[in-house]
Order: C-alpha cells, then structure tokens, then sequence
C-alpha cells in the first residue's frame, strides 16, 4: 500500500465550474491501489520546470474495475494552471497513494449512522469515500456548503442516504452555513473535509454531542511521503505528518 | 557498462548518489519508489540527542528555482531512532549516514557514542545547529567553534565521521582546514542557504524564525563553488551538494573534486531523483568511454 | 496614486528602484525603452581608475533562475567616463550614481576625487574587487580591510557615499557596522554570489577565472536575508537588490527596511524591468491604501 | 534608431527544414525600423520563465511597406524551441532593431563589385542585405555552404547577380568549403557570416587579396544594447560590443 512514482495518461479533463476541473487518469498498478482520503502528488511539468514542488490532491474517485483514476480540483495557482492544461493522451507524473485515508469498511464496520460532511472543494476527497462506505453497507447522510453555485453533486446522489446542501449566498440549499444543518448527535461518527473554519465547527458541534469525528486537513507539502516533515500538525498527541499519519486525523487531537 | 562504485573511507559506496538528509526520511519512505540498492547511502532525517518536535508556523516556501524550509530538526532522538528507525533504515540495502546535530558539544558526543555503538556506516555531522553556549551561533560559523566540536566527536566516533558544512561559514577553506585539523575523515556541503521571504499580505517574515534554509537548483552554482573551494583547502574525501537535479549537474561536482554527491530537493521534484541521476551519470559516462568516477573526479581542476 | 518618492542622503529620488551596475550601461542604452526619469536613479557601469579591459573567455552564462557572469570590470577608467559618459548620464533625468571600484585604496581615493569633482550624485563604492595588496582578497570580505578603503574614500568623498557589500563577506552585520563606522553614508547589497559551473564537454570550467557572480532571482531570498541583517545592524539607509523582478519582490526588501532598491538583472529579462517594477509597487500600494514607502519601510520587522 | 522594447504578434511560421523556421512578425514603429544585419533580442516567454535571458536573432526580412518582420532561425536549444512553438496570433516580446549592421547605401555607394558570403544559418542576416544592396544599386555575387541540404535560397534569386553553392556532403553544387569557391581579388569588399572558421577562412582569402572584408559576429549576449558588456569581442583597435558596436566588424580588426 506504499506509495510509488510514475507516469500516468490522461483519458479525460472537464469543466465542471469556471474554476472547477474533473481530471481522469489512467492508473497502471493493481498492487498498489488508491482508497478513499488518499491523494497523489501530481505534477503536470518537468522536474526542473516551476513550480518546484508538485501538488497534492485528494482521490476523488477511482473506478477499480477499468483503473480510471478520477481528479477534482480547483484551479488557484501555478500548479492546478498547469494541471488544467492538460489534453486527454497526454502525461502526468503522480507519486501515491499518499496518506492514511479514510478506512471506508472499518467505518462501516463500527458505525450504522454515518454524517458525511463537506465544504467546497473540500468535498473531493468525499465521494469516494461515500461510495465505499454505501458499498461497504452504510449509506451515509451527506452534508455540503458551498459559496454559491455547488458542483459534482449529481455523482454522490447514488451512494448517500440524504443530501443537505447550504450556500453561503443562499442560491441554493439552506441559507448558511453548513454546520446549521447538522445535528451531530444524531450520528455514531462524523467525516469531514473542508475549509479549517467549517471543520472547526464540525468537530465543535461533534465534541458537545460526544460524537467521534475525522477530519481531513491540509498542509503545504513537498514530498508527499512523510521523508521530509514540511507538513507536520502539532497534535495534542507529537508531531504527525499530515502526508503519511493524516490526511485524516481524529478530529479532538488536532482541534482545541 | 561504467562502473558507479565508489571506495570512500573504507566503505565501498554502490553508486556516487547519496540521498541527503531531512529530504528521504530515514530511507523505507523511498523503498517502493526506487531500488535504494543503486544508492551510495542514506543520510537519515537529522537526530538530536533528545528529539525536538520542530518548528511552528510555515515550514515550505517555494522561490524562483528553489525551496526555503524551517522544520526546526523535527526528530525523534537518538534512542527512538535506534530502537525504531535504524532496523528498517539497515534493511534498504545502503549505506546507513546518521546525521546528527547537537545544540551543546556535549549533546553531540552523547549522541554518536550511541549512533556508533548501534551500528552505523557514516557518522554525518551537521554543524550548522544553532550552539546554545554560543548564543545560538551555528557550530558552522567560526572555524574555531566547529573545531571544538568535531574535535570532541572525533575521541568518540568509531566509524567514519563526516562533517557537513554550512554555507553560512565565514571562510569555507578555513573552515574545511579547521575540521580536517580537528579530525573529520570527509567533508561534505553544503548545508542550505540562510534566506528570507516576507508576506506582503501579513506584512511579517514567511517563516516564524524570520529566516529559513534554501536549497534546490537556484544555489547549485554556489555550492559548485564551495565544493571547489573544499576539495582545493583539504586532502580528506569530499562530498557534494546543493541543488543537484540531474547527472549532469552530479558530474560537475565530481569533476570540482567531489568523491560522492548527495541529492535533497530533487527528490521532492522527482521522487526517483537519486536512481535516475545515478543512471545519467552512467550514461555519459558510457558516451564518453569514461569506465570508473576516478578517471574524471577532479579533472576540470588541471 | 501613491507617492513614490524618496528621500534618500539629501537626494529626492523619483522612486524607489535603481538601475544596479553593470547592468545598465550609463543609461543612455535604455533611453528609448522606457521613461528614465521615474527611476531613483541609474547606478552605471563599475569603473576603475585607469579603466580595463575585462576577462577574456566565457563572460555570461545562463543557471536555474540565474545568471553568471564574468565581465571582469570592463570599462573605460574614470577619465574617460568623465568626459564622455557622465554627460549623457545626466541628461537622462535622474540620479548619477558612479560605482567604482579600485584595486587598491590609493585608486580608489584618486578615483573619488576625480568623480566628485566631475559632478555625480551618488558615489556607491564596490568593495567587491580584489585588493591586490591583499593578495587579490577582494576588500568587501574582511570588515578590517573594507574598514580601510571606506575610511580614506570618506575623507575625500564630498557626495553621498553608498558602499556596495559583497555577500562573500565573512559577516554581514559585522560588515556592515564597520563600513557605517568608517564613514559610510549608506550601504548598497549585495554584490553577484562567487559561484562556479563546469563544462562536461571540455571537463573544464565555463570561465577562465573558475568563478564567476550569480546573479538574478535564484538569490532573492540569500539577498533579501542579507539585506534584513544589515538594516538591523546600522542606522544608515540601506539599499537592497539581489534578484528583484516584480513590485512584488522590490516590497518585500523594502518592508524588510531598505530605503530603496536596485535592479540588475531583470533587466535583460525584461528591457523595461525598472519601470514596470515602479508601476507594480505603485500599484500595490494603491491597492493597499498605502501612500507612502515611509508607511511599509520596515514593517516586517515589527 | 536605438532599440525599443514591445510586444509583437505572430504573423506565421514555416519550417523550411527539419530544425528551421521562418517566423514572421508585425513591426509597428515606423520611426525605428530595421536595416540589413541588424538584430533582435526575441523573447516568446515571461519574464520569470526560463531561459533566463532572451534570445538574439538576426533580421531574415523586412517589409517596410507592410511592417512584416522575419526571422530564420535554426532549432537549438530551449529558447529556440520555445520560439519555435509560436503560433500566428500569439505575441512575442521584442527587443530592437539591435545593433550597427551593414550600411548597404553606404556600401553600394563606396563599392562596385560585392561578394556576400554565408554558410548555414548564418545566411539568415544576408536575404536583407542582398536586397538593399541591389535597391541600392549593385547586385552582389551570393556564395554560400551548407552540411547537406540548402534552405531558403529561393528568395535570394532575384537580389544577386550569381548565386554559388557549396556543401559539405557534396548533395548540391560544389563538394566542398564555400571559400573553395571565392576569388576575393575579384570583388572590391566582401561581407560575410556563417560559422567562425569559415569567417576567418574567408578573412584570410581577403586579407590575401587585399580586398576590404566585414564579417559579422555572433557572441552570447544579455542585453542586445551595450550596457552589460557580456558580449564584448577583443578587437585590434580595442574592446567593443557585439551587440552594439558590431555585431558588423571589419575582418581585419577581430580576425588574426
Ligand atoms: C492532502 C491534500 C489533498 C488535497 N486535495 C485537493 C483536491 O482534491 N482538490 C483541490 O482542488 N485541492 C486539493 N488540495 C489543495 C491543493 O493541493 C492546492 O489547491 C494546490 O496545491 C494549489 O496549488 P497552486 O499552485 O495552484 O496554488 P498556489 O496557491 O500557487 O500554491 C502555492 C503553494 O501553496 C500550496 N497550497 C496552496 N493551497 C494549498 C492547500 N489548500 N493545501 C495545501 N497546500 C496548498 C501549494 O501546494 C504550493 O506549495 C489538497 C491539499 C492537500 C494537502
Ligand atoms: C547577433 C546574433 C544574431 C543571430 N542571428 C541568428 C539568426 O538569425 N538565426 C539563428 O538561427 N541564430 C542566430 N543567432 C544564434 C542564436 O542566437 C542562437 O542559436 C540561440 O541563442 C540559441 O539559443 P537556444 O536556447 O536555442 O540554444 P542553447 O544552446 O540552449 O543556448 C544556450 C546559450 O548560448 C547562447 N548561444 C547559443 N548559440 C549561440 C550563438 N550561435 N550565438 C550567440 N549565442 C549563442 C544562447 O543565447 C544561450 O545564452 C544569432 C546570434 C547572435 C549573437
Ligand atoms: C526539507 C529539508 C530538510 C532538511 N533537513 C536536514 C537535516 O535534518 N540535516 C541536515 O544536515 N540537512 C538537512 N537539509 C539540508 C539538505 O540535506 C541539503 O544539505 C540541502 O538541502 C542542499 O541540498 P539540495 O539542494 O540537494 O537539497 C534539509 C533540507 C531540506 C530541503
Ligand atoms: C553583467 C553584470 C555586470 C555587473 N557589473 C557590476 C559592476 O560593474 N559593479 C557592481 O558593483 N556590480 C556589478 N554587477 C552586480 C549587480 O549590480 C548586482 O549587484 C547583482 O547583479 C545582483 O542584483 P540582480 O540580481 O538584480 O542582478 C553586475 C551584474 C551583472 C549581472
Ligand atoms: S510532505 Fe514531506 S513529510 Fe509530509
Ligand atoms: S549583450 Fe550586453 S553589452 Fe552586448
């Protein structure tokens, strides 16, 4: 399950929004296949070329049957620019499966009500989590905020038992946030990716209901392998790297 | 088909490419990566005695053709890195570097006396920690202060002790005639660059030391230099590095005199960096009828 | 619109960013370019008493995010300067900063007297050069020895002088507060960084001279580190450059405390590097609210 | 006539052969306009982006009345390829026209019978002179060599008195140098460029005839316009710039 460098085709980039992209790729090696909450780096570039380091991005589905390896990013900087110029036939270099991800049959193992819970591009990581989760016998209830306009809701609707969505502008959902939706009480665990503010006030709302919570958080990263400590999350329990120990952490050892 | 081996210190290195320390973890991170087996060594992630859990705030920032890191050492000291680190490290099939930085003289010796007696190819001492006796001036500063240190270590290290300079030194041939003196076996450098990078959003430093280590291809000329400046002042082996990304790059360290060079960032823009500069080197090599490293180290001195 | 001026040493520059030596020519090179007159001012080429030919061999030389070169102080002595170049400099609308750099103490004090009496606003003098006194230890490495030649300069130095420090100083702090000491009115770094790079093909290396000076946005951040050093170290204005190519890197030196900027090698990068530059950091501060450099000169360090 | 610095557009651009290409572009300054031999300082990249410095390429053509500039290049490195990629419409940063270059009236005034010598891509700067020294009023005798494969001839026909051909394979015209070809006590001057050793072949056959030769030089360069003196050529009467003071020089002053 350790992670290897390669390169991989690209099959298909589309635009979902004017900053959102669904890239899918062509993963080569059963041996070492991705699974919910984990990411690759990606790098769209010669080594030698800018920006120097390559991107993490969260696995947002991936179909084990053909190897479609499926990307959802939003374009910011340098990187994902780079990233969303690619043609379909063309290469990529991506080292990973990086990090622990989230262990969809454990979970569902453990828990019978599961809350899913989103916030912008924070929701990549979440459909394949709630894919392997419905798979694996629990159909979880999804909640999702965005800004304004969601976007790739249409792919969770197979594989979750509600969907909640809030909008900071109302255009769509509940008016607000999306922690006005959730009660956490109502679930045996909570599953969060999201901006830091909106899984601060998961895990607060989780805390106050007794409710176990995982967070997946993000930090600037260099070699997405644990060898370099770039991306170190002081938890209440040492230093964790949040590439190899994280992405997904116990929410109450890394939130106050 | 060139032969990459090279002799240093009575070790025989399987290739030239050594991967640098604080850039491969303690080297498993890598083993699915590439064949570690083709390397010269590992130098692992930095020790102190007691382990430290790093630094708060930013730790990466990226710079034309460069890195800026301020991890503070994060590590789990030397007891846990021999109880748990160093059996999986022995198992990659490499020479083990255990890289140590002390904050006092005495933290130093501490620390190699047991690295030694655990076992360990290359001792890689890293001067350029802050000294606390010093006011946080590096070892690697003064010759003086560094000759202090490695002098210390020397009485107790039973394997090769390999000083790792800092190019913040004041005199690099000085330096490297300093720690020759005091009983270094090899040399290598150079660490990273002491820069600064300012948020104009925050108007505040990047990095919450103000001032943050740069490596990556921007100081490779620089360090080129410094490895020159190092071969010419000492006759002990030379290792060198900063910001090698290809073979290329490693031949030209080898040609300045360098015995092996190690390999940092490059494995961050190319995780099989150490494998794949270690097969350039042997394809020029093979281009050029050039059969061993020792046919050419050195020669762009003559 | 933000006010760009500066007040700097009794001068009023038009803005914050300087044309830096030998990148430059004397100005009249840009002339049809770009708009002289919303620089600070235009530092010209580095001159010598007598003048001199320059290296022979490689001169330029192209690294990641970097440039190397070798020009070797070409230039045409400080007479001829005097007579043919610094008219045309001061018909181009903003302040004549004279670099110079002697050999040895006595040419550079001969070579002040002449350049202050010829009428030039700013004196930045590069103690970069090789002492031959010294063996060909260039001044600006020892703070004893830059000591010296900024002393004898001050006596006879009847303009703003402004010394320029190489980065191959053993301490920049320690540099700096013995420049300011011995009569600096103000200090300009950094200087190109010593750096080296080999031909594999002729297994030599690329300049006659084995080393060269780096340049370009691969040593911002060393520079910019440099530059918050000597801003901490004297109370005399502080002139930044290394590497600036944007408004953006030109703000960061500036809220690190310099007083001004220079530009080098965006120039050949981009022909119209200074005043896009300008234009960026106005810009900024428009952007920001802020309507002085006095209100950001600095901040950082807070 | 001092440089500028401007962005142009991409009119076209052809490959003549496998590594060269005919880039044509929209001049727009009619009060700086290029004359044969000078050059241009090319740049098809931002700033921050590699090769750190840009690329001199002498003027192939120009077009007075339209203001079409062209350039003939051959593929070398990564400036030439990034040149290379360019596409009719996409813009390019410019810096010139750089340079002394011929004075063709001054020449066509002074000089009767003209030998214009070139091998390889170092006929690139001589289409131009060949035409203003015809406009001028004397049609030059054209020699020229190449490896194997000539290209770009055509345009040449109707500027020159007689075109002569030399290779090095013997594919076409003469199996040989083209200074095998050149009788310099026949001409009153000759203006050559091409590779270094032809140049000083050329300048010893001139030298021995005692017939006026000006060659043009090529040397790497960081701004095209005198000021950074990394172009500087060790002449006879003193050092001088390529980039400015050449890069046109009387043989006899840079050649032994
Ligand atoms: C484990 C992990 C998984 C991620 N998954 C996704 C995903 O599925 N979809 C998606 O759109 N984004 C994801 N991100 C965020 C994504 O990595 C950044 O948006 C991206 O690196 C921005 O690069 P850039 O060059 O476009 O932007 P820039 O802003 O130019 O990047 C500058 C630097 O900051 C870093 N950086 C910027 N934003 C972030 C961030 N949010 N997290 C970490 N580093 C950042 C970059 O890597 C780079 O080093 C993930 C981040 C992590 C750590
Ligand atoms: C005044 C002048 C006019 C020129 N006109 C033409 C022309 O019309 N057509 C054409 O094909 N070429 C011309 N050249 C040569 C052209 O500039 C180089 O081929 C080009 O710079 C190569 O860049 P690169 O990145 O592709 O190659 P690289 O080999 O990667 O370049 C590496 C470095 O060497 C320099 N360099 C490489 N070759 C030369 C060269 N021959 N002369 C000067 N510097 C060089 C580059 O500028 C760069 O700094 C001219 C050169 C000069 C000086
Ligand atoms: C993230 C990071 C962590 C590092 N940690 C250490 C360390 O713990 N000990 C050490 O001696 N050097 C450390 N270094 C320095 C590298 O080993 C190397 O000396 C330097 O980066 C220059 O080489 P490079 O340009 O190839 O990276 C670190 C470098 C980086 C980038
Ligand atoms: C081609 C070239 C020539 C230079 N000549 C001089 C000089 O004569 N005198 C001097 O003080 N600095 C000289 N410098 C140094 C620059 O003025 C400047 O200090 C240095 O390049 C760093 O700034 P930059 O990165 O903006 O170029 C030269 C730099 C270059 C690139
Ligand atoms: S990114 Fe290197 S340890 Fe996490
Ligand atoms: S290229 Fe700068 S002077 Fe010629």
């Amino acid at each position: 399950m350790n992670a290897i460098s390669c390169k991989l085709q690209v099959l298909a980039q589309e635009t979902l929004a004017p900053d959102i992209r669904r890239l899918v790729v062509q993963w080569q090696d059963p041996r070492h296949e991705p699974h919910a909450g984990q990411f690759y780096m990606l790098r769209a570039w010669a080594p030698e070329a800018t920006p120097i380091l390559s991107r993490p991005i969260s696995v947002h589905d991936f179909d084990n049957q053909s190897g479609a390896l499926t990307f959802l990013y939003q374009v910011k900087g340098e990187g994902t620019q780079k990233l969303a110029a690619l043609q379909p036939g063309q290469t990529l270099t991506v080292t990973g499966p990086c990090g622990n991800g989230f262990d969809a049959v454990a979970l569902a193992g453990q828990y019978k009500k599961i809350a899913v819970v989103g916030g912008g591009i924070g929701t990549a990581p979440l459909l394949l989590l709630c894919k392997q989760l419905c798979r694996a016998g629990v159909r979880p209830d999804l909640y999702v905020g965005f800004r304004d306009e969601p976007y790739g809701m249409e792919a969770f609707v197979p594989w979750c038992h509600t969907i909640h969505l809030a909008t900071d502008s109302g255009a769509h959902g509940h008016h607000g946030l999306v922690t006005d939706l959730l009660d956490a009480a109502n679930y045996d665990v909570v599953l969060t990716c999201g901006p830091m503010v909106m899984m601060r006030g998961v895990a607060k709302l989780c805390a106050a209901a007794g409710t176990p919570c995982l967070a997946s958080l993000e930090k600037k990263m260099a070699c997405g392998l644990g060898a370099c400590l770039g991306c170190t999350c002081h938890t209440k329990v040492g230093p964790r790297t949040v590439c190899k120990d994280g992405p997904v952490f116990q929410a109450e050892e890394v939130f106050d | 088909m060139a032969d990459l081996h090279v002799d240093f210190l009575g070790k025989r290195l399987a290739g030239p490419v050594i991967a640098a320390s604080g850039t491969f973890g303690f080297g498993p991170e890598y083993a699915d990566i590439e064949d570690l087996r083709v390397l010269g060594g590992i130098s692992g992630k930095g020790l102190t005695l007691h382990g430290q859990p790093g630094n708060e705030g930013e730790r990466l920032y990226e710079t034309p053709s460069g890195l800026m890191n301020s991890i503070g050492l994060q590590n789990p000291g030397v007891q846990h890195f021999i109880d748990h680190e160093l059996p999986a490290m022995r198992r990659c099939g490499t020479t083990v570097w255990a890289n140590l930085g002390g904050h006092t003289i005495e933290e130093n010796v501490e620390g190699v006396e047991k690295l030694c007696a655990a076992g360990i190819d290359v001792l890689e001492l890293n001067i350029s920690c802050p000294n606390v006796k010093q006011g946080g001036l590096a070892f690697g500063i003064r010759a003086q202060d560094a000759s202090e240190v490695v002098g210390a270590v020397r009485k107790v290290c039973t394997v090769p002790l390999v000083v790792k300079l800092s190019p913040q030194a004041e005199s690099i041939p000085e330096m490297c005639k300093a720690v020759e003196a005091a009983g270094a076996d090899g040399i290598s450098l150079c660490n990273t660059f002491q820069a600064c990078a300012i948020d104009l959003e925050k108007r505040r430093p990047v990095f919450n030391n103000t001032f943050a280590g740069l490596s990556g291809p921007a100081v490779r000329p620089i360090a080129l230099r410094m490895v020159w400046q190092a071969v010419g002042a000492v006759s002990i082996p030379v290792v060198g590095l900063g910001g090698i990304l290809t073979g290329r790059d490693a031949l030209e360290f080898i040609m300045a005199g360098a015995a092996a060079v190690q390999v940092g960032t490059a494995n961050f823009l190319d995780p099989q960096a150490c494998v794949r500069i270690t097969r350039e080197i042997g394809q020029w090599m093979d281009a050029h009828g050039v059969k061993t490293l020792d046919e050419i180290r050195g020669c762009a001195r003559n």
